[in-house]
Parts: C-alpha cells; structure tokens; sequence
C-alpha cells in the first residue's frame, strides 16, 4: 500500500478514537462513540497487513489464527459475564493488553538487537516495566473483585520495605538493560516488575480496587504510547497518549466520588492506624422485624427514600423494587431512590439495573441532593447496601472508608435493612447503624424479601 | 519523525485526553473506563507488525501471544463496553 | 519534519482548540476572541525570522512592516484583553 | 542556541498557549490565562533572535527598533480606547495581524524564489489570500463600528455577481502562482483578495460585524499555521491552528448567541427580500413623559426590570442606574436587570458595564431566565436599548435581526424608552414598540435622564 495513505489512515483512525472518548462522555453519545472506536480499531487491525515495512505474507496465516482465537475467548467472555462481574472482567482485559505490550516490546528489542537506539532502549524498558506491573496487577485485582482472595487491603510485616526493594531491583534492573544490554537483564526486569505489580495492589483495600483499575489502565495506554514510539507508529502513539491522559483525569475522578485521594488509596493501608474495632466485644442487640412490620412502616409514611446497594445486584431484585415503589406512589406514599455514586461494585452500577427496570429517570437522586432530604423522610428502606450508608465513614479514622461521603439516612425517622446476614459489605467492616433503634432489620435475600413485602402491602 | 515531532504530538494528544473527558458524569465512568481499555487494544496493530518480523522461534511465540492478548483486550473491551451502554438505552437520552 | 507529523500535529491542535474553548461562557465571548487575536499576533516570531534573512530592500521593508504590525497585534491584543478581563475583577468568582 | 533545547521552548510556548485559552474560558481563571499567553508570547519573541537557522545580527537593530515602534503604537491604543469602541480595536489588531501574514509569506516567497516546494508555494497562496481577506475585511469592520461608515448591510445591484467574480479571480491568481511563480501574480493575487475582503464584509448588517471579527480572526489563525509550515515552525503551526479552530467554534457560539446561522449572517442580504416599511407612510404618535411622571409610574410598581443597552454604555449611566436601583429597592420594589447576550456593541458588554458598578451579581438576569417574568413585571425601563427589545425580530422576516432572541418586554405592564430621539439603534430598523400605547418615552441622554427621575423619585 502507499505509504501515505497508509499513514493517512492511521490518522483516520487515531481521530476516531478522539471521538470515541468524546462520546463516551456524554450519555447521548457513548454508545455511538463506543461503536466509532470500534470500527476505527478494526479498519487499524486490516490494513496493518498492508503496511509497506513488513514483509508480506510472512507469519500471516500464524497471526489471522491468533486473532480468530482472540476472538472466539474475548467475545463470549464479554457477552456472558453478568453485570455484577463486569469491573473484573475490564480488569482482566486490561491486564492482557498490558501483557500484550510488554510483549511487543520485548520481540522488538530481540529483533533490533544491537541497532537499537538510547531512545528505543529507554521505551522498551518503560514498556516491560510498566506493562508486566499492569498485567499482574490487574490479574490481582480480578481476584480481589472475584472474591477469589481476602477483598481486605493485605498488609504483611515490613511490607513496605519489601515493596519499596522491589521497585528498586526493577528500577536498578532498567539500568542494567540500559548500559549493557541483553536478553538476560530483560527477563529479570519483567520477572521483578510481575511481583511489583502484585506487591503493589496487595495492600489495596477493596473498595478502592475501581480506582486501581483505572490507574492501571492509564499506564497500560503509556506503554501503547511508548511502543509507537519504538515501532514508528504515529497512530500507537497517540492513541496511547490519549488513554493514558484521560485514564489519569478519569482515575482523579473516580476518586474524588468516592471522597478519597489518589494517594491515600494507593498507600492508605501503610498509614492508617490499625483498626481498633472491639469484634465480637460486647454482644449488641439489634431488632429484626417481619414482612409485615415492614409493610405497616412503609404503608403510613409520608415520605419513603430506597437506598439500593450491591445486594441489589445480586438479587437481581430490580424489578420487585420498582413494583414496591410502584405500589407505595399507589397510596399515595412520596417515594425517591437514593444513589450513592459508588454503590454495587462500579460506578453508576445502580443508574444501570434501575435503569434496566424502567424506573422514571426523575426517581433517581444523587446523594448530594438526597442527602438534606432524609430529616424529612419517615422511613429509609435499604436494599442489600452497607457501606454507603455507613457511619463509620464519618466517625472512624483509620477504617477503609473513612473520609467516603455517605447517605446521612440516619437522619430519617425509620431505617430498614434488607439483608441476608449480619455481614458486613465490601470493606470488610462493621455497622453501627444495624445496632440503631430506629433500625429494623429484615433478613433474607433482598428479592424474596421485597416480594412478601409488596404482598403484605398488597393485604394492608 | 523527529524526536520533536512525536514530543509535540505527544503533549498535544495529553491535552486532547484531558479535555475529551473532563466533563464526563459519574454514571458513566465505568463505560468510559471500559472504552478507553480498549481503545489500548490496539497494540494488536504493534503485536502483529512484530509478529509480521518475527524471526526466531521464541519471537515468533512471543509476539503470537502478544497478538492473543491484545485482541481479547481490544474486542471484548468493545463488546463489554456496548454491553453497558446497551443498559441505559431508551434512558440515556434523559441527561 | 515529515508531512504526516505535521498534519498529525495539526489535526490534534484542531481538537484541543474546539475542546479547550467548548465550554465558554456568553460572557467572555469577547475576551476570549480578543485573546486569541493576541495568539495569531505569534506571527511576530515568523516576521522576525524572515527579517533576518531579508536581502534585498524590498524584502527587509516589507519584512520590517510584517514587524511592525504583527507587534500591534500581539502586544495591543494581549493589553486590551486585560483590561477588558479587569472590569470583571472581584465579581469574576461568582459565576 | 542548542536546537532541541530551542525547540523544546517553542513547545513550552505553544502550551502556554492552549492554558491561556483554556484560562479564558473560564471566569475565574481568565486575567490569568491572558497573562500566561502573554508570557508565553514575550518568551518566544526573546528566543528567537537565538533561532540556531539564523545569521547572528543581520537586521537586528532594525527589527528592534521596530518591535519598539509596534509596542508604541498599540499599547497607547489599548489602554486609552474607551470600552464602548473595544471591539473595534479588535477588529484592527485582527487585521494587522493578517496583514503581517500576508507581508511574511512574501518576503519568503521571495527569499526561497525557484527552491519553494509545491507545498510551500500552497501554503504562500493560502497565507497572502486569507491574510489579505482578513486585513481588508478587518479594516470595513473597523469603519462600520466606528460609524464611520453606514452600518446597514451594502447592497448594490449585481453585488453577489461582482463577489463571485472577484472570488473567482483571486482563485485563478492562485492557480496562476501555482503553475508559472513569480512576483507579479503573487501581487495580483493579493490585490484581489484584498478586494474581496471589503465585498465580502460590506453586505453583512452592523450587527452582525462581530461574528464576522471572530471568523476573521479564526482565519487569521489559519494562515499563521500555514506560515508555519512554510517557516518550519511548529510553534506557528500549533498556535495558528488553536485560534483557528477555536475562533471557528466561538463564532458558532456567538452567532448562536444572537440567533443566526453563520451563514444567514454572511450572505443574510442576498438574499433577503428588500424590506417593505412604510418609513414615514403615516405620521404615529409616540407618548412622552417627564422624570416625575417616570418617577410615579416606578414608585408605585412592585416589580421593576432594567434593561440596559448600547446608550447606557455610551451615557456612561451604569452608576446613575444603580443609585436608581437601590433608592427603588429601598422603597421596597423589587428590582431586576434584564441581561440580553447580544446588548452593547460586544457580547458581555452589559455584564462588564455593570459589574464595573458594583451591581450586585444576582440582580443580573440572563434573557431565558428573565422573559417568563415580564408579565408579572409593573415597568420595564429600557436604558438606552433598542434592538435587543424590537419586536421586529419575531414579526418581520427579511429585516436585519429577524430570528435573534428579544427581550419580551411587550408582556411588563408599562415600558419606558430612555433615549435621545426617535432614532433606530444598530440595525437600523424601526422598532414598533416605541408606539404602543403602553410605551413612555423620555427623551435625553440617558445619564441625564436617570438622575433626573432619581431626583424626581427623592423628591416623592
Ligand atoms: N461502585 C463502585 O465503583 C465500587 C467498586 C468497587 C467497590 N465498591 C465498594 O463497594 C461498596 C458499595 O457499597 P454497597 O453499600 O452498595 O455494598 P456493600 O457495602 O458491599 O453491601 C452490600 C450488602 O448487600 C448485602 N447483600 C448481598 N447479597 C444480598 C442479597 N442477595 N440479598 C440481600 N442483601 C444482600 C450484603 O449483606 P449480607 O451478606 O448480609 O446479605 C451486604 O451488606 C463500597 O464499599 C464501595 O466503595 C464500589
Ligand atoms: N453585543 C454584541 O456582541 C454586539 C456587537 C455588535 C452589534 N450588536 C448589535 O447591537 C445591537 C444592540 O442592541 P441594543 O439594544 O443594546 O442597542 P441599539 O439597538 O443599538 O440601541 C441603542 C439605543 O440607545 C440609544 N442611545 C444612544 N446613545 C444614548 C445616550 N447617550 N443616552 C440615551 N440613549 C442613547 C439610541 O437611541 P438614540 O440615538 O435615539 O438616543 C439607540 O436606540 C443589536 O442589534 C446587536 O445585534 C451587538
């Protein structure tokens, strides 16, 4: 192909990944903008064959089979994963491209050999640092998420001098790679850079993992960015660049939702105080209450506020909530739907399954707004959430939400628990609200229970 | 390319990264975290123009894996992503 | 440079000017042309150059007007936004 | 100088460029955004006397003392001009700055002479057309605001066949240049651009000339980045292409501030039918009144909205207005400001004049926000505005301002002109509304008239 068309296409290509990311960010636009992406990346993917500097033919059958194989694990992966699993899904997605990287990067310093540049020295030891810290990483926070291993930040003693020697081999490694050369010293940086990855994200409490992900995402596009550079291509470059420049805004966001640092999620755990939580110390009471006790609450209030959470999710119980909101606006009964930015396991988890059961767009209240409402709210029901709802997040330093904003329900004149357990959520810590007398609670999975909560309503 | 040219396309594709998101709401945070993964899917393009070099027999397995994994980065970060926005269809036009 | 750096550099600068200004206020319409006709007085720096390589009359004279006013553009361009922007001092945090 | 590190501050220029336009998007940060781009400016102009592809000294003396002689000239005339005369001071330095395009792709033009390459010899054409358009078309825009000139869109018959040939020609000069070089075409060329820069600015109607400044200057930027090409600048390149990509969208923005289409504005008069108004035809009444008369009609209304225009500006009345505000509010009335975008001779132009006197930020309302309350408004006082009030924008298709958004002040209860005659404001069209009967006039400058009827209120 000529080579300036070919690179005219690349340019092509590049814009479309601008307006990708520009659609993605508004909600009319994101899906288009998601499927402009995905056309640019696939036109990329055809005429790489046809780029005037490799040599045609060679390997091609070999590279047409990997990408079919690509595909046929990618694609049903995506298709079948349920919305409750979705953020370690695009963990472990990044984790591969971050593989990938680090890959490239390494058979391009075995086939440049001696000719290679300072410059193009420097990258691929970016490239091999960077993208092995992404692919373990990321394969930890999977497990983390899949609940595979303790979602709890794991703080072992002088960790963080084992760390910090860590980061210092690979670093002094990068060095070695850099003065002498050689395939020997490569190796041994991926090989320290794989356990960096893993020391790094180990003392990552849960609740922080998203944001983790994110993080490594933005480095995972460096790395892309640093390829190009080695490999010459304008396209790799910038489409690198610009995942990791609004990887980097959109982790700083994610933060700010959640009311936390970037720095003190990433190394939080090395500075908080232990917890000095009394487990088990005095045995509290708590009230439980049935079906219909919590049907006579909801039926005479004026005002009810539903706080759903991950349980929700789990539940699946979507639908039996909204037929509950339903039948309560029925009797006359002011209902709204309090959405705390990071309830269920990603962000705007909660916007999508109500979202997912038609419930009206002007329901949904962010927490900024929800929150001076709840003194005059008579009952609050909360649905299979626990963290958001936390006072702990106020009242004790040194917890793994501390300093998160949360829905000051509180407030409200009755609190209602559905939940299945007296567990606690995803952060791994106790409730004092559970223990409030103007909390009841009523166990069992949140479907079931809002189901004979509609018919004792219904019965009323 | 000289070196000051891909410095200044590189300084000019951060600002372009900044800007694009910087307004993006909290509802989608996830679906753009998801698109712009893979959207760095597309080190295929890398792995295959190594692959499409690779001599050896270690190049070869090495850039063939590479090719595996950035094309599960690439499509499944794409289906996945419209996947959550086939979510809020019908709603999304609402803010 | 090459030809595609160049037309890579200028495709991005087209998006970062869109972005950057896409979120302006009705209010500072007129600082922000101002402003950006103080930018294009940057021409200066190519008057300059080309002044220092004129030969003939001609060329110096025009190269020496190209000064001359590129000068105007940028140094009236840059003080007349300032005091423009001045007026809105102390109540420019409100909205 | 060292040419990476040369480079590598030219690059720093360039993004100072983009925070000082980023920096004046914002109400906050804009003084400071400005500055940064005028350090960023001043840098640039430092360093490249050290342009490592220079001849050390050549003509630097010269240059010197003409960059001396440039700050002379327009410094004074930034500082003194008065805010009412602003925009077309930016019209000017628009101009000058295409004009110095224009001059700079000659003089190089003439230095490379055969060794130009096709697409230097492109980008020459480029430069000298729109930079000539710019100057020429900057330079009527200039006279029109001034009133130097009528501010009616010309007209004259055949006028869009003259346009089209001169258009015509200066793109077959261009051809010309292209195919056979030399001097002469060269200068044709910019004869002819110049040229149809004033056909092309004289049809548009006066109050349109700020869209057209802004679209001039989105073009100057272009030919700034063409010269950059040809120069080898990248900082040309990137700072050109900034203002012309941003000039192209803020024109968008104000054209759609003042409710017209980029295109209706630039060839509205084609082909708009000739206006059919009985100028004269019948001799209407039009009622006056006294400052004690204007003074009762306010003293007695619960709710009275200020709507300032042009003449305030002109009057120098925002401080007398204010004092007849706040009396009013002492009394008890509740007092608003209607803030119409397009009010003044600049956008903004109101919101400056105001906050200049210390009015208080909430008693400004926007036009979308104010028109649903004129009908439970007692008096309207229109302080020297015409236009932004004229219910010709919405009745009579085919007049200057027909389809920009108005100020509905035929809803309020009673409305009072301030202004000195019976003459049209900008658009030079008649406005209806100076007949109805709910309308009073108080004729005299505006400053006058306010302290009278402050006085007269006093005296109440
Ligand atoms: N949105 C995000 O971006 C994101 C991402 C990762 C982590 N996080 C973190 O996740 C947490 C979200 O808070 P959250 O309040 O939504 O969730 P949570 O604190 O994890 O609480 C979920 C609650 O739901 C209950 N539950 C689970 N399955 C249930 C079922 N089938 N029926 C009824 N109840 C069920 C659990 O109690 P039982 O086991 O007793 O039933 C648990 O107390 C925060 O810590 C947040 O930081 C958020
Ligand atoms: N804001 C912008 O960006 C901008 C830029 C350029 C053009 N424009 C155009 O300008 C117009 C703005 O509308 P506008 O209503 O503000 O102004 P206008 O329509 O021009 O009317 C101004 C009125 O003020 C009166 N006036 C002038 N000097 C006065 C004085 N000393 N004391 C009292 N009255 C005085 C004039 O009448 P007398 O002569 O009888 O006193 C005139 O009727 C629109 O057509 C708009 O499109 C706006």
């Amino acid at each position: 192909m000529n080579s300036n068309l070919y690179a005219l296409i690349g340019l092509g290509v590049a814009v479309s990944f601008v307006m990708a990311l520009k659609g993605l960010s508004a909600p009319k636009t994101a899906r288009r903008g998601n499927l402009i992406g995905a056309f640019g990346a696939t036109v990329a993917t055809v005429i790489v064959f046809f780029d005037p500097s490799i040599e045609e033919g060679h390997n091609t059958i070999l590279i047409i089979a990997a990408i079919a194989f690509g595909v046929i694990v990618g694609v049903p992966a995506a298709r079948k994963i349920q919305m409750t699993q979705m953020p370690q899904l695009v963990a472990l997605f990044n984790g591969v491209g971050g593989g990938a990287a680090a890959l490239v990067a390494i058979v391009e310093y075995l086939n440049l050999g001696e000719t290679a540049s300072f410059g193009e020295v420097l990258a691929t030891v970016f490239t091999v640092l960077v993208g092995s810290v992404s692919f373990s990483g990321s394969v930890i926070t999977f497990l983390k998420l899949q609940e595979l291993m303790t979602t709890r930040p794991v703080v072992f003693p002088g960790g963080r001098f084992v760390i910090a020697a860590t980061l210092a081999g690979a670093l002094g490694t990068s060095g070695w790679v850099i003065s002498s050369g050689g395939t020997t010293p490569l190796l041994v940086l991926a090989g320290l850079s794989l356990l960096f990855g893993v020391l790094f994200v180990l003392p990552v409490g849960g609740a922080d993992v998203p944001i983790v992900i994110s993080l490594l995402n933005a480095f995972t596009g460096l790395t892309v960015a640093a390829s190009g550079y080695v490999l010459q291509s304008t396209l790799l470059i910038v489409a690198g660049t610009l995942v990791g420049a609004s990887g980097t805004i959109l982790t700083r966001k994610m933060a700010e939702a959640m009311g936390r640092s970037l720095f003190g999620t990433l190394f939080g755990a090395f500075t908080a105080k232990p917890q000095a939580i009394a487990e088990g110390g005095e045995a509290r009471t708590v009230k439980s209450g049935s079906p219909d006790d919590v049907a006579i609450l909801l039926n005479y209030a004026q005002r009810v506020v539903i706080v759903p959470g991950f349980g929700l999710a789990v539940a699946q119980a979507q639908h039996t909530v909204r037929e509950l909101a339903d039948l309560l606006a029925e009797k006359g009964v002011e209902v709204a739907y309090g959405i705390h930015p990071v309830a269920g396991r990603m962000p705007g988890h909660m916007n999508v399954l109500l979202a997912e059961a038609n419930v009206p767009y002007e329901q949904l209240v962010e927490m900024e707004e929800i929150n001076p409402t709840f003194p005059q709210t008579d009952v609050v029901l909360v649905v299979g959430a626990n963290d958001v709802v936390n006072p702990a997040a106020k009242t004790t330093p040194g917890c793994p939400i501390y300093g998160m904003p949360i829905l000051d329900v509180a407030g409200a004149g009755n609190v209602i628990f559905l939940k299945r357990s007296m567990r606690p959520g995803f952060a791994g810590i106790e409730n004092d609200l559970l223990y409030d007398v103007k909390t009841t609670l009523l166990f069992g999975d949140a479907k079931d229970s809002l189901t004979k909560v509609v018919n004792a309503l219904k019965a009323l | 390319m000289t070196t000051m040219a891909i410095l200044t396309i590189f300084v000019l594709s951060v600002f372009v990264g900044f800007e694009v998101v910087s307004k993006v709401s909290t509802t989608l945070h996830t679906p753009l975290m998801s698109g712009a993964n893979a959207i760095h899917g597309i080190i295929l393009v890398g792995a295959i123009l190594v692959a499409a070099e690779a001599k050896s027999t270690l190049e070869t397995t090495l850039a063939i894996l590479a090719v595996v994994l950035a094309t599960i980065n690439m499509v499944g970060g794409f289906v996945v992503t419209d996947r959550m926005l086939e979510m809020f269809k019908g709603k999304g036009g609402k803010k």
